[in-house]
């Protein structure tokens, strides 16, 4: 059974129906959207039960000829890597749905300009190219699902977005094209210097040797994923979309949109030009590291909440990229990790951000304050959110910041570099906990008196974060099991053969596990 | 000796220690899933959990007796936690002598809390979470000690990190106390960041970060990476443990209801730093540089904590003064190394035991007072509420050290172990244990004779049996705990498997000069304190008082300093960070925009409509295509 | 010797040209557009001369007739605008701009 | 005594020329004799079906083979030819049939604007029936002009393609003064522009001896890139084209001509004659002066450049949708040129004339319907065509905001549009001839473009509607048949390019006959 191209097809013919459906009867609309998101969900989970980790590097390939007249191929396959996205983007699109489920109607002072249903079909059409994206294993593919992802992002957050939302739509959409245009470049470089008549990644592997070459295609790719990740100093986009965007397009945006980018570094930056990334490394990590304080730091003066989570996010964005440039495989693993967790937590703080902003109407901290005393459940959920957003153990995001951070660490070369990230974990502290307290804390102000308690639908969204995160922390063996042979075989064909040995090898010496 | 072997264990109750830690924390999830539903009885579920899981420990301890010296190492295999490419955890636990004092200590001192709880959060509505959030600490404290490797105790750590944080915050409406809370996770992160980078250390040099390979093996590592790790632990010790230079969060941490205070600031929590180089002996023995500067820490903690006790009129800070001093000790003599051990965590249990009684009577008095902290405005308690004041008392006289008490055993060893090593800091020690004689006394003084100085509407009276209870218990315990375990040596003995000991271990003698020069500096601290806070009347307001009194008041200027040094310029550096993303990053970004915007607009009036123009743009065009091609064809 | 008939349509091409540029009366306009095509036309037949054949001469012929065609539209267009705006200056027509 | 032996012509090869012509002439027989109230229903049909006709023939030649040079070598019907005739033909059906819409047109040009008799004209319901034979001559003209294969027959191509142009340009029945001008300018620059492509093809007439391409191709052999004469030809004869697309700095007409002229007309202009434009440009340059690369490269490589950059930055602050639409195009032509120059060996050339050819399908179709929009959206005074207007269309009509987004979207190159591959196969054409720098600023350029794409889209779903917002005219059957066809094409051609791009390739495997 096809099952990738079943997964794009449900949502997409989703899309369709749900498009279909009359303007006035917006709750079936809804309603259907779920039901297909959670076909989706359940799809994708019997798929990854019969992945099999010790199996073919590609699983579940389909290769169809589109356009042979430039050598485009239909051609769609998952590694580790590929299907713990896969299904992080599964399992967050039903989240999302149940969260909007009253978003799109707009809030008082931005009423939304188009149909309710529509967002919904906007938020399937996105979930087809999401899988879509991770699923290409053809270049161009890859390509045309990262550009064409823009579009419905583009109008979920300039038609239901708030006040600035036209402002941050442009910004998004055109500092992603240029991005991609750039990269269109490199894609063109790649196909026309490679000379194969392919796009087939796996054909292009290993296709380019000249190292110059190498390095222009590199930066052609790697800027369009810098921007999509976004790294410091292409980020500037992210605070504005993520802040105006109704949440939960905030939470596919940042918790998915953007993880294209680190996957893309992992996925071509690294394996179609090994010795490019090798070069630029050093430079790499520089950024992400700048990244990770800077971000943090910013995120600290941020007066907007959900301004303040997207620095988080570039803050921890800088930890993946990190991870994916730290060439060892235990940092690579927990980047790849980090994608996953990250997902679910900044998922978790912007659905909680936004039920708050939609009860009290206002993003601003300064209007808050006391939330625990009036709403103590979701001041709970919210506290909770901000812990697996400071990374506490116990929780799925510790796992992958230790691990990223322990792993760039083995790498002697960048020491420095783990040392001072490792700091970041301090300001994410300050930055996560002065968050809750300014919202939480203190005697209930005014305005925040009369805020309701979270209801059963919006519990029902937090709940599955919430397992997810708890479950992910204690015992992230099973990913993990997936995602290690994979990223060993990007970062062999990247050159790193196997991680720098310990100074005096305890684990050979007596063979034990650990 | 060497610490022995360790052993991996399949069955038995420590086979199954591991509910030790599954009980609390199911007790927690349990609590705070199902929310208002456990409000009647979720004080009475996490109580009994706490006692389960004491009870548990207490059979582990007795299979571990029933093994002979060699083999009371005992590893648990509980399953494979972390597989990250050559990042290989495996989650098990350490069941030793060590690891099972504290166990006992934690649920056992914990269980006591609980119950007394039950009675001080009587009319706290959010009683329930209250005891959740202690479920969890215990768990998490027990996950710190009972794991077997440096990855679980990272977790343990952070774990009691957060219960500490959301259990100082539990009165989050409170300012004071959300920011307190918040200062305390932030400040113990600074360590963590430490500790974080200590086991990254080990990682790299050890290519793992089990007890069970890295202690074994390292003596084989160099003397620099040991020593660089030691201090990097030393860091994240100094954090948890309240030692200098991480000390300030401990005062603020009193914000909490005084059980967190007991359990949490007093007894366990704030020990974690002790166990964490107890149980790194192996790589302090082989770094003596690190081992100096624990030393150096524990020596000016203990003396800094003890001034800051003078003078502080809260009588749970002045407490928390005088924890900071003891635990000081405690890291002292774990700097000693195999010598000092025995006695570190010796002082730990008998601390944990007379420390808590006196919070826990410190909060029972509070509880009489209508929760006034000032110690000025106490007096004269002894009469109107007897069981509080004897075992308050009792406590009070172990931590002074007075014969034959907990506090006598493990203090005046410390002493000697230290003068053993180094006169100087045997002196420090000594001195010390003077002031704490005059700071104690201050409080026992101040709180329970001399004259009455009640708030008006203060109608003091006895606490209920759930709370006195515990209190009895523990006084006993601090009455007897020290003798118990230093008398002819036991507890080294028993230890030794686990952290190992001297060739020539110390014993203990009842009488020696240091021993003695304490005994009378401690009366003489006791006998001014006499003088100044029972005879003469205590004024209600504090004077002004002398600069060292201020230089007390203010926390050593603790506050200050880190206010001075990382807060301010950290505003200052966020405001900068703030303007030059919004101006510099984004202000590049539009303004490029802005740039082509005001291209496009400025060149539009080219198109000026008048057909004559466009004819010359044409026929300028022509002219310098054929230029150009003319150009181009003369190469 | 064909030099000077190139030399004298490439003066009456650029002076064609010039007027093109300086002067307002669409009228003038055209005819210089027409000055301009005749020029083309020496041209030809000079090459024509000059190559011996008589492709030039042939092609003047059509130039002549395609000329024509473009006065008649051309005219049309003017009279129209001249009619509505009362001036043949092209310089008054100007609305469609920036 | 020699006698002249008669020509030979391939009545068969030229036949689609015929047809149209024939049916012009035929046309213009029907103004003469059939009565007023008859005319129309005359034309119509005759107009379609000539076109329809041709648009046979051209398929069956292509059925035919070997293509050579018919009619004594003066014009060449080769692949290249074929399909841009079909591609010309299809574009005259639709802009016909937006044609059709007579109330584009004036009553009676004669009559002064206002006066009574106009009054009475539009009372009258009278209309000039001329455009029909007009528009067939055009679309003759712009059949001949790409297939001529010598510059005689270009010039002539070029005047009958032109001089209906001028003449429609003037016939819009509103904003009449606004017409005129524009008639006026484009008739005295185009005669302007003529008479340098005239001068060039003496000059070159100097140099070979002959106005035929072989000749000159052959002449090229003999004298070399040195001579002045050759250059100086090459050049002016280049402005003569150059003027016709619309690339700088021979631009300036364009954005007054396309607002001033009636929309339909717009229309054919901005698809037909564009294509005719470089079916020609291409002709000139690739088979004339193919053996001149090397000195007319660096040159258009300037005008490439110079045209993506005025066409993209000057469309930002444009307020007239008509206006944006005409530099657009003008961008757009720059683009195309990037193609023109990659020239190379004969593999190269084949893939530099299929991604040309494709591109020139893809823009055409995507403009006439965008035009066809634009004719959709009126108020009092005809069509609205000021960019303020727009504002909240997407509310008013979501469906044609979404098809003129569609459209939008394939202008700025977003994938999954006809746009993005016509781009991508320029791009990658220009990448096998090293072209890079051209490549770098043509995705600079679009990304540039993107913005004025993106800002409309704005308006039109993002900003709130305007008070007395444009009425959306019901659309004629013929309108809505247009704006549907462009629309199912350049979503078709963006999804499965695969059959026109082979048809483009087939047609570029010949390439030109000499």
């Amino acid at each position: 059974m096809p099952w990738l191209s079943t997964l794009m097809a449900v949502p997409a013919v989703g899309a369709v129906a749900v498009a279909a459906v009359p303007k006035r009867n917006e709750t079936l609309a809804k309603q259907l959207t779920f039901a297909v998101s959670l076909v989706v969900l359940a799809l994708a989970a019997v798929m990854a039960a019969q992945f099999n980790p010790g199996g073919d590097r590609l699983q579940f390939t389909e290769t169809y000829s589109w356009i042979p007249s430039f050598g485009i191929h239909f051609a769609l396959g998952v590694d580790g890597v590929a299907l713990v996205l896969i299904l992080l983007s599964a399992l967050l699109v039903p989240i999302v749905v149940l969260a909007s489920w009253n978003e799109a109607a707009g809030t008082p002072e931005a009423p939304a300009k188009r149909s309710v249903k529509t967002y919904f079909a906007l938020i399937l059409v996105l979930e087809a190219m999401m899988i879509g994206v991770f699923a290409a294993t053809d270049v161009f593919l890859f390509y045309v699902f990262f550009e064409a992802m823009l579009i419905p992002m583009y109008f979920m957050i300039g038609s239901y977005g708030g006040a600035q939302r036209s402002y941050a739509a442009v910004k998004f959409l055109l500092y992603s094209l240029l991005g991609g245009l750039l990269m269109l470049v490199a894609v063109i470089g790649l196909y026309v210097i490679a000379g194969k008549n392919t796009f087939l990644h796996t054909e292009l592997i290993g296709a380019i040797t000249d190292p110059g070459v190498q390095r222009w295609l590199f930066l052609g790719f790697f800027i369009a994923f810098a921007i999509k990740a976004p790294l410091v100093p292409f980020h500037t986009w992210l605070p504005d979309s993520a802040a105006q965007a109704p949440a939960g397009a905030a939470v596919l945006l940042v918790g998915v949109l953007d993880k294209v980018g680190t996957y893309g570094m992992l996925r071509f930056c690294l394996e179609l030009f090994p010795d490019a990334s090798r070069f630029f490394t050093p430079l790499v990590i520089t950024l992400a590291v700048i990244g990770i304080i800077y971000g943090a730091i910013v995120a600290i003066g941020q007066t907007d909440i959900k301004r303040l989570i997207a620095y988080t996010s570039i803050s921890h964005f800088g930890f993946i990229a990190m991870g994916v440039f730290a060439m060892t495989t235990t940092a690579g693993a927990g980047a790849t990790l980090y994608m996953v967790n990250h997902g679910f937590a900044t998922g978790a703080l912007f659905l909680v951000a936004g039920f708050l902003i939609q009860r009290r109407g206002s993003q601003y901290i300064s209007d808050y304050g006391g939330v625990q005393k009036v709403t103590p459940v979701l001041a709970g959920s919210f506290l909770f959110a901000c812990l697996a957003g400071t990374a506490v153990p116990g929780l799925a995001t510790f796992v992958s910041e230790f691990t990223v951070l322990i792993g760039t660490f083995q790498n002697r070369t960048y020491l420095v570099a783990a040392v001072i990230a490792t700091f970041g974990v301090v300001l994410s502290a300050i930055y996560m906990l002065w968050l809750y307290q300014r919202v939480a804390g203190g005697p209930p102000s005014e305005g925040v008196k009369s805020l309701g308690e979270l209801n059963g639908r919006e519990k029902w969204v937090m709940a599955p974060l919430i397992a997810v995160i708890l479950a992910l922390g204690v015992y992230p063996k099973p990913l993990f099991d997936v995602i290690n042979p994979s990223v060993t075989q990007t970062l062999s064909i990247a050159g790193v053969t196997q991680d720098p040995e310990p100074t005096l090898n305890v684990a050979v010496q007596r063979g034990a596990g650990q | 000796m060497q610490p022995a072997e360790i052993i991996t264990e399949t069955g038995g109750v420590i086979g199954a220690s591991w509910l030790m830690i599954a009980l609390p924390a199911v007790g927690a999830a349990i609590l705070l899933l199902f929310g208002r539903l456990t409000d009647r009885w979720g004080h009475l579920l996490g109580t009994a959990m706490s006692l389960a899981s004491f009870a548990v420990a207490v059979l582990a301890f007795v299979e571990l007796l029933g093994f002979d010296e060699a083999e009371r190492r005992r590893q648990v295999m509980l399953y494979d936690f972390l597989p990250a490419g050559s990042f290989h955890v495996e989650m098990g636990l350490l069941i030793d002598p060590l690891s099972i004092s504290f166990a006992l200590l934690i649920t056992g001192v914990g269980s006591l809390i609980h119950i007394y709880s039950i009675g001080y959060m009587a009319h706290d509505e959010k009683r329930r979470k209250f005891f959740a959030y202690l479920n969890l600490f215990v768990a998490a404290m027990l996950v710190l000690v009972l794991a077997d490797n440096y990855l679980g105790l990272y977790i343990g750590w952070e774990g009691v990190g957060l219960a500490s944080y959301l259990l100082i915050g539990f009165w989050q409406h409170k300012p004071s106390a959300a920011t307190a809370a918040k200062k305390a996770f932030v400040v113990n992160r600074v360590g963590d960041f430490g500790l974080a980078l200590g086991i990254f250390t080990i990682f790299t040099t050890f290519g793992t970060v089990a007890y069970k390979d890295v202690l074994a093996n390292a003596g084989a590592a160099e003397q620099v990476t040991l020593t660089v790790i030691g201090l990097l632990l030393l860091l994240g010790a100094c954090g948890k443990s309240a030692q200098l230079p991480l000390q300030s969060w401990l005062l603020d941490a009193m914000e909490g209801p005084t059980p967190v205070s007991a359990l949490i600031h007093a007894a366990t929590m704030v020990t974690a730093g002790v166990y964490l180089i107890t149980r790194s002996g192996a790589i302090y023995e082989g770094a003596p540089t690190a081992q100096l500067v624990v030393t150096i820490v524990g020596a000016a903690t203990l003396i800094a904590g003890a001034i800051i006790g003078c003078a502080k009129d809260d009588i749970k800070k002045a407490l928390a003064g005088s924890t900071m001093s003891q635990i000081g000790y405690m890291v002292l003599a774990a700097g000693l190394g195999p010598i000092g051990y025995a006695f570190a965590i010796a002082h730990l249990i008998a601390h944990g035991f007379f420390k808590a009684a006196m919070f826990l009577g410190a909060g029972s008095v509070m509880h009489a007072m209508n929760d006034e902290v000032d110690m000025r405005r106490y007096g004269g308690l002894r009469t109107v509420m007897p069981i509080t004041f004897a075992t308050f008392g009792l406590g009070y006289l172990a931590i002074i050290g007075i014969p034959p008490l907990s506090g006598w055993f493990t203090k005046d060893s410390i002493i000697e172990a230290a003068m053993h090593v180094s006169p100087v800091l045997g002196w420090v020690a000594v001195i010390g244990a003077g002031i704490t004689g005059f700071y104690m006394s201050r409080v026992m003084f101040m709180t329970f004779f001399g004259e009455k100085r009640w708030a008006s509407d203060a109608h003091p009276h006895e606490s209920p049996k759930v709370m006195t209870w515990p209190l009895i218990l523990l006084s006993v315990g601090s009455v007897l705990g020290g003798g118990l375990l230093i008398a002819g040596g036991t507890f080294a003995e028993f230890l030794r498997p686990a952290v190992g000991a001297p060739e020539e271990p110390l014993a203990f003698h009842p009488v020696s000069v240091p021993g003695i020069v304490t005994i009378v500096l401690v009366l003489a601290g006791a006998a001014y304190a006499w003088t100044k806070y029972a005879k003469s009347p205590v004024p209600e307001v504090a004077p002004r008082g002398s600069f060292l009194t201020t230089f007390a008041r203010r926390d050593l200027y603790g506050d200050a300093l880190n206010e001075s040094l990382f807060m301010r310029p950290g505003q200052w550096l966020t405001r900068l960070a703030v303007f030059f993303d919004n101006r510099g990053v984004d202000g590049i970004v539009n303004g490029l925009a802005a740039a082509i915007g005001g291209t496009s607009g400025r060149l539009r009036r080219i198109q000026t409509g008048f057909v004559r123009s466009y004819a010359l743009s044409v026929f300028l065009g022509a002219a310098a295509v054929v230029g150009a091609l003319l150009a181009v064809g003369s190469f | 010797m064909t030099t000077h008939y190139l030399v004298l349509s490439a003066l009456l091409f650029a002076i064609g040209a010039i007027g093109v540029l300086v002067r307002r009366n669409a009228i003038v306009v055209f005819m210089c557009v027409e000055l301009m095509l005749n020029a083309c036309n020496l041209a030809f037949v000079t090459f024509a001369r000059q190559h011996g054949n008589l492709d030039g001469q042939i092609i003047a012929f059509f130039v002549m007739v395609v000329a024509a065609a473009e006065v008649v539209v051309g005219l049309a267009i003017i009279v129209t605008m001249f009619r509505t705006r009362r001036s043949a200056s092209v310089d008054d027509a100007n609305l469609l701009k920036n | 005594m020699n006698q002249i032996e008669p020509p030979v012509i391939e009545y068969a090869q030229v036949a689609p020329l015929l047809v149209v012509f024939g049916a012009a002439v035929l046309g213009v027989v029907v103004e003469a004799f059939a009565p007023r109230y008859l005319r129309k229903a005359i034309h119509m049909p005759l107009t379609l079906l000539s076109l329809a006709g041709a648009f046979v023939l051209t398929v069956w030649q292509a059925t035919q083979s070997p293509h050579n040079a018919a009619a004594m070598g003066a014009i060449a019907v080769d692949g290249p030819t074929l399909f841009v005739w079909g591609t010309i033909l299809v574009l005259a059906v639709v802009s016909v049939l937006l044609i059709s819409d007579e109330d584009h047109f004036v009553g009676q040009a004669s009559a002064l604007p206002g006066s009574a008799e106009e009054e009475e004209s539009i009372t009258a319901r009278a209309a000039h029936t001329e455009v029909y034979p007009l528009v067939l001559f055009a679309v003759g003209g712009m059949l001949l002009f790409p297939a001529s294969n010598d510059l005689l027959i270009m010039f002539v191509a070029l005047e009958v393609m032109s001089l209906p142009l001028y003449l429609l340009c003037g016939l819009a029945r509103r904003r009449r003064l606004l017409s005129q001008e524009a008639a006026m300018k484009y008739f005295l620059l185009g005669a302007f522009s003529s008479a340098f492509f005239l001068f060039g093809t003496a000059l070159l007439y100097g140099v070979a001896g002959t106005v035929e391409f072989r000749g000159i191709a052959e002449a090229l052999t003999r004298v070399g890139g040195m001579d002045t004469l050759l250059l100086a030809g090459t050049a002016t004869l280049g402005v003569g084209l150059l003027f016709k697309i619309g690339a700088a700095p021979f631009q300036a007409w364009k954005p007054d001509v396309y607002q001033g002229a009636p929309t339909p007309v717009t229309a054919l202009m901005a698809s037909g004659t564009l294509v005719a434009a470089f079916g020609g440009l291409l002709r000139v340059f690739w088979v004339a002066l193919g053996g001149l690369e090397w000195d007319w490269k660096p040159v258009l490589w300037g005008v490439a450049i110079l045209t993506m950059l005025v066409g993209a930055i000057l469309a930002i602050t444009q307020t007239d949708i008509k206006r944006m639409l005409a530099y657009s195009s003008i961008a757009h032509a720059g683009f195309l040129l990037v193609g023109v120059v990659a020239v190379g060996d004969a593999e190269q050339n084949r893939e530099a004339l299929t991604g040309l050819l494709f591109y020139l399908v893809a823009y055409g179709i995507a403009t006439v319907g965008a035009f066809a929009v634009v004719t959709l959206v009126r108020d009092a005074g005809g069509e609205a065509n000021h960019l303020s207007r727009w504002a909240g269309l997407g509310k008013r009509a979501p469906l044609l905001a979404g098809v003129f987004a569609l459209f939008l979207l394939a202008f700025a190159g977003i994938p999954l549009t006809s746009g993005f591959l016509g781009k991508y196969a320029i791009f990658a054409a220009a990448g096998g001839a090293d072209a890079w720098p051209l490549v770098i600023v043509a995705v600079i350029a679009s990304a540039v473009a993107a913005f004025f794409y993106v800002r409309v889209i704005v308006l039109m779903f993002f900003s709130d509607p305007a008070a007395d917002g444009p009425t959306i005219a019901v659309p004629t059957v013929s309108t809505s048949i247009v704006v549907a066809l462009a629309a199912a094409a350049t979503v078709v051609l963006g999804v499965i390019p695969e059959p026109v791009l082979n048809l483009a390739s087939i047609a570029a495997e010949s390439l030109f006959v000499r």
